[in-house]
């Protein structure tokens, strides 16, 4: 893993400020396509953008991913994922946080830390139905308050219900 | 039928039919002349179909407007939300009664004047007349039981009562001169000035044109109305002809600030340099004329004023005549009457 | 059925030709967009196209006082009702038109959340297919709208009435 | 002294919402209390629709995205589909790229400056900012055949070379367009209503925009020197001398001003682009049903708007597995309320229309 980032100084100082800090507590880490993702536990999540937001510059939030594997996930894997897309200014480094999910489970908000995710949360929680713990007013933001369903999980086909 | 029956009861009849009909016939001409004016601004062409360049574009609209369903909407105060709409327009229409449109001219032995009534007042009265409008804008925007026309309201009586008095100070420069409130003495003072009051009194002039502007409500202090930020300002909610008043009441007003602007300013129906017997072929053309011309120039000017300008903003509004042209106004007339005690 | 065959008598027809020549010289839109066909309408009446040669550039931003309802752009079924109540807010005659094909039909949105086709919530005069329409199109269908306005009979209850005594 | 409230509901139809935006404001007199934008009315499904469509079919899809630009959005899809792909894109057509999306950039400012000026009450710059707009929508019809949504390029690369007749347009148009810019200005640079309405009005720190995560132009208004066309460069930017203006009080003055600037260098990089056009292809080949290995990527570029990126994450089918998009109007509008508070109603329009939103792109 850390030879792949020989090119690359700024994320190879990051990745091993996370290693050191976090030893064990992150899942897995893989770099491809210049991009490199570091896969967290929902437990561990806020400490750890708090640490690269603090320590280590990441100071702004480009976007939140939502991902349903449901047709992809193997037996025992959690349905969802979310991904933290990063972004240091300046420097121009970028990282990805990801973060498994089930649909009963819930995440802790970074409202606090990153004010860019109030709508970004909203959206996911609009599109899958994933729902943000401390997030200061959770509604849906594009589907009108009567909708039922979640449009971008799988199972919901095209057309609507 | 006697000469004088004619002369006391018809005569002034038809000149009230005149009268009545002349900010109606401008409107008329500014609404097509404003849509071409700021196309030929814009660089466009602006309506050119019907009739000789589009020149009956206003009546086909005003027929249009007729012909349209009026809807008075549930939650309505129906006796004020119709009765404005006539309120903005007839105020204005009536003001014209004071107006000089033209001087004196001899029939035989009869003396055609050029105006409906000539009252030793009739200044205040038109200030006072054209100030009822406010009243109209005030109810129209109450009455329609909706937000934004309320919010149009609001803003109309802090932008009339802001402006109304830069405009009262300015025109009380001019009867510091004039002595006299009577729209005629006025024209005739500045003839027998043999200048002008506009060139005599540029800073009262220039108060009393940003007054106007600002109580015609038009850009750019056309904030009752601002379409960006409030659809429509206070006839949001009107269709159909009512709308059309309050569409034809803009324009009436724009005129009769004009034609104030050019009685109280610029000589009324006189010719340039009356006095100056070098020019005096100039009086072969009729006052009336010499009027019309004049006022076109200031509504040209609306429409120039409308096409550059961005709005302003409502505290800036407010902070223009409270801080501006107020004061200056007040200095204004200072100036005025220590230069016409001491010189 | 009986009264759209029966011909309007001679005064009643010239009344109608003048109150039509009216109203189809003078369609005020109503200022709304709702997607990309928006921009191609400002394009239209924009200086190149001009849409004010024909007396059509009062964009009014109040339903009460428009004529001419451009639905321009995608109709989503959250936006559907807010369509269906301004089109009730304007005063009649009202006309419709139907611009691009996300108005038409949906377009190329057969999603959960897009209406497929703004006629199935008010009625429409004439559509103009596009992606965007280009504004040679939305100026071709509004002399067409003019067109139909010209056919109209708006003295027609005058008749109806005579026929109910 | 006890205010009372009003509650208004801008939109969403309202003339300056800019589309089907619904604000809820509340007001005190006219001094805003609180603004809370409502999205979604013009949500079409686009992200669900996209796993329903091949690579290919998304292209032009991705023009409703922010139709002001419609090639910005085909540029950035494209380009994460080919980092996804690994494919090296000609030269040629790279530069093709460049200048096209420069010429929209130009569009899409010249649009905004119309819009901010019409939002602000001065008419006439729309249809100034829309005249010069319709000499660069002739060149996409010359070369695309549409207006709008153009679909310019393809996976791969452009699918037409330009010809002599597309580079004189550009070359026509190029040296028209600074006296249009010239004549903008002095209607609204100096303008003193201009100044009052728009300096001071809507600022915004540095500190306040990195959390809001604001991009593009606002953000460079701000003093933060941040274009990925310099920082991250993609498809031969770095090819090309260019300055990135900025500014440091982060109001509306600056960003009008910044966009302007931002307008002159575009033209710089077209007038460069077009004198050091190379030669050669314009297409790589790719498979007719492009088929991509599983894995994931985000790519971003800048947009006129900001900082549009593309999440792409394949499953190896012909059929994206999940296509995310981040677009700066939708990040760039939750920063309004901190931007409008304190402010005066006339305020909350005039710093939408700075903001430069366009639905299509903030809805999907």
């Amino acid at each position: 893993m850390i030879e792949k980032l020989e090119n690359y100084p700024l994320l190879k100082q990051v990745y091993q400020n996370l290693e050191n800090r976090f030893a064990g507590a992150l899942l897995g880490a893989t770099f491809e396509k210049d991009e490199l993702c570091v896969t967290a536990d929902r437990s561990n999540l806020i400490s750890i953008l708090e640490f690269l937001k603090n320590d280590n510059g990441f100071n702004a939030l480009n976007d939140m991913v939502g991902l349903d594997n449901m047709n992809t996930k193997k037996e025992g894997e959690k349905r969802f994922t979310i991904l933290y897309l990063l972004y240091r200014f300046p420097g121009s480094a970028r990282i990805r946080i990801k973060v498994d999910i089930d649909e009963n489970e819930t995440l802790p908000s970074i409202y606090s830390l990153y004010r860019a995710s109030d709508w970004a949360e909203r959206e996911i929680y609009d599109m899958f139905g994933l729902n943000f713990s401390g997030h200061p007013g959770l509604t849906r933001i594009y589907m009108p308050d009567e909708f039922k369903d979640f449009p971008l999980r799988k199972d919901f086909p095209l057309e609507g219900k | 039928m006697s000469n004088s029956l004619a002369a006391d009861l018809i005569i002034p009849i038809i000149k009230i039919i005149i009268v009545g009909l002349f900010p109606l016939i401008m409107v008329m001409v500014m609404v097509w002349l404003e849509r071409r004016v700021v196309a030929f601004i814009q660089l466009r062409l602006g309506p050119n179909r019907v009739g000789f360049q589009g020149i009956l574009q206003p009546i086909v609209d005003a027929i249009k407007l007729f012909f349209k369903e009026d809807i008075t909407h549930t939650g309505v105060d129906k006796v004020l939300f119709n009765i404005s709409p006539v309120l903005v327009l007839f105020s204005s229409i009536l003001a014209f009664c004071f107006i000089p449109l033209g001087g004196t001219m001899q029939i035989g032995t009869y003396n055609l004047n050029f105006w409906v009534a000539e009252s030793p007042v009739g200044l205040l009265l038109i200030i006072g007349i054209s100030s009822i409008s406010v009243f109209g804008v005030i109810f129209g925007g109450w009455s329609s039981n909706s937000k934004y026309p309320l919010l149009g309201a609001l803003r109309s009586v802090v932008q009339i009562l802001s402006y109304e008095i830069p405009v009262a100070f300015s025109v009380l420069s001019i009867i510091f001169f004039s002595q006299s409130m009577n729209m005629i003495d006025i024209v005739n003072r500045q003839k027998d000035a043999g200048i002008w009051y506009g060139f005599m009194l540029p800073v009262s002039f220039v108060i009393f044109w940003i007054s106007v502007v600002a109580e015609t409500n038009r850009a750019p202090f056309d904030l009752p109305e601002a379409e960006s930020e409030l659809v429509a300002g206070f006839h949001t909610e009107y269709s159909g002809i009512k709308f059309a008043y309050f569409y034809m009441a803009e324009y009436a007003h724009m005129v009769l600030a004009s034609s104030l602007a050019v009685v109280l300013f610029f000589g009324g129906w006189l010719p340039p340099f009356p006095n100056v017997a070098a020019l005096s072929f100039l009086h072969v053309i009729p006052g009336f004329v010499w009027y019309l011309l004049k006022i076109m120039f200031f509504l040209y000017l609306f429409i120039w004023i409308r096409g550059t300008f961005p709005r302003y903003r409502f505290d800036e509004l407010v902070r223009l005549a409270w801080k501006w042209l107020i004061p200056l106004s007040l200095l204004n007339i200072l100036v005025i009457a220590f230069v016409r005690s001491f010189a | 059925m009986n009264n759209q065959t029966e011909k309007p008598s001679f005064l009643l027809a010239r009344v109608d030709k003048f109150i039509t020549w009216a109203q189809k010289n003078s369609v005020w839109p109503f200022g709304s967009g709702l997607a990309c066909c928006a921009i191609e309408m400002i394009a239209t009446a924009a200086s190149h196209y001009d849409v004010a040669r024909f007396g059509m550039e009062v964009f009014r931003s109040s339903p009460r006082q428009a004529d001419l309802f451009i639905v321009s752009g995608t109709v989503t079924n959250k936006m559907a009702p807010v369509i269906r109540r301004l089109w009730e807010q304007m005063p009649d005659p009202k006309w419709v038109i139907a611009m691009g094909n996300c108005a038409i039909s949906g377009g190329p949105f057969p999603t959960y959340s897009v209406l497929q086709g703004v006629d199935k919530i008010i009625p429409v005069d004439v559509f103009i297919s596009g992606c965007p329409p280009t504004p040679q199109g939305l100026l071709n269908g509004l002399i067409v709208l003019q067109e139909k306005i010209s056919e109209q009979h708006p003295t027609k209850f005058i008749m109806k009435d005579r026929q109910h005594d | 002294m006890a205010f009372k409230e009003i509650l208004l509901n801008m939109g969403p139809q309202h003339p300056s919402t800019h589309g089907v935006l619904r604000l809820k404001v509340a007001l005190d007199n006219e001094v805003v209390m609180k603004v809370t934008p409502v999205l979604g009315y013009l949500h079409r499904g686009m992200e669900k629709l996209f796993e329903n469509r091949t690579y290919q079919q998304i292209t032009p899809l991705t023009d409703r995205f922010d139709y002001l630009a419609a090639i910005s959005n085909n540029l950035g899809y494209l380009l994460a589909v080919e980092k996804l792909m690994g494919i090296e894109v000609p030269k040629r057509a790279q530069y093709i790229r460049v200048i096209f999306t420069e010429l929209q950039r130009l569009a899409s400012h010249l649009a905004w400056v119309g819009f901010f000026a019409n939002d602000i009450g001065a008419m006439s710059v729309l249809l100034y900012g829309f005249i010069e707009r319709e000499d660069i929508l002739e060149i996409f019809e010359e070369y695309s055949g549409a207006r709008l949504t153009v679909h310019a390029f393809r996976v791969g690369g452009v699918p037409t070379d330009i010809n002599d007749k597309i580079i004189d347009m550009i070359n026509t148009f190029i040296l028209k367009l600074p006296k249009r810019i010239a004549d903008i200005e002095t209607l609204l640079t100096g303008n003193r209503i201009w100044k009052h309405r728009t300096i001071g009005v809507g600022v915004i720190s540095p500190e306040d925009a990195i959390s809001l995560g604001l991009t593009g132009p606002s953000l460079r208004s701000t003093g933060i020197k941040w274009d990925i066309r310099k920082d991250i460069p993609y498809s031969s930017y770095q090819d090309f001398q260019f300055e990135v203006p900025t500014s440091a009080n982060g109001d509306l003055y600056d960003r009008y001003v910044l966009r302007l600037e931002e307008i002159k260098q575009s033209m710089r990089i077209i007038r460069q682009a077009l004198d050091t056009l190379p030669q050669g292809e314009t297409l790589t080949k790719v498979p007719r049903v492009l088929k991509i290995a599983p894995g994931e990527v985000f790519h971003s570029i800048e947009a006129p708007k900001g900082e549009l990126g593309f999440y792409i994450k394949s499953n190896g089918t012909d059929k994206p597995e999940r296509v995310k998009m981040k677009s700066p109007s939708f990040i760039n509008m939750q920063s309004l309320e901190t931007m409008c508070l304190g402010n005066l109603f006339a305020d909350i329009v005039a710093v939408l229309g700075s903001l430069d939103i366009v639905l299509g792109e903030i809805d999907k």
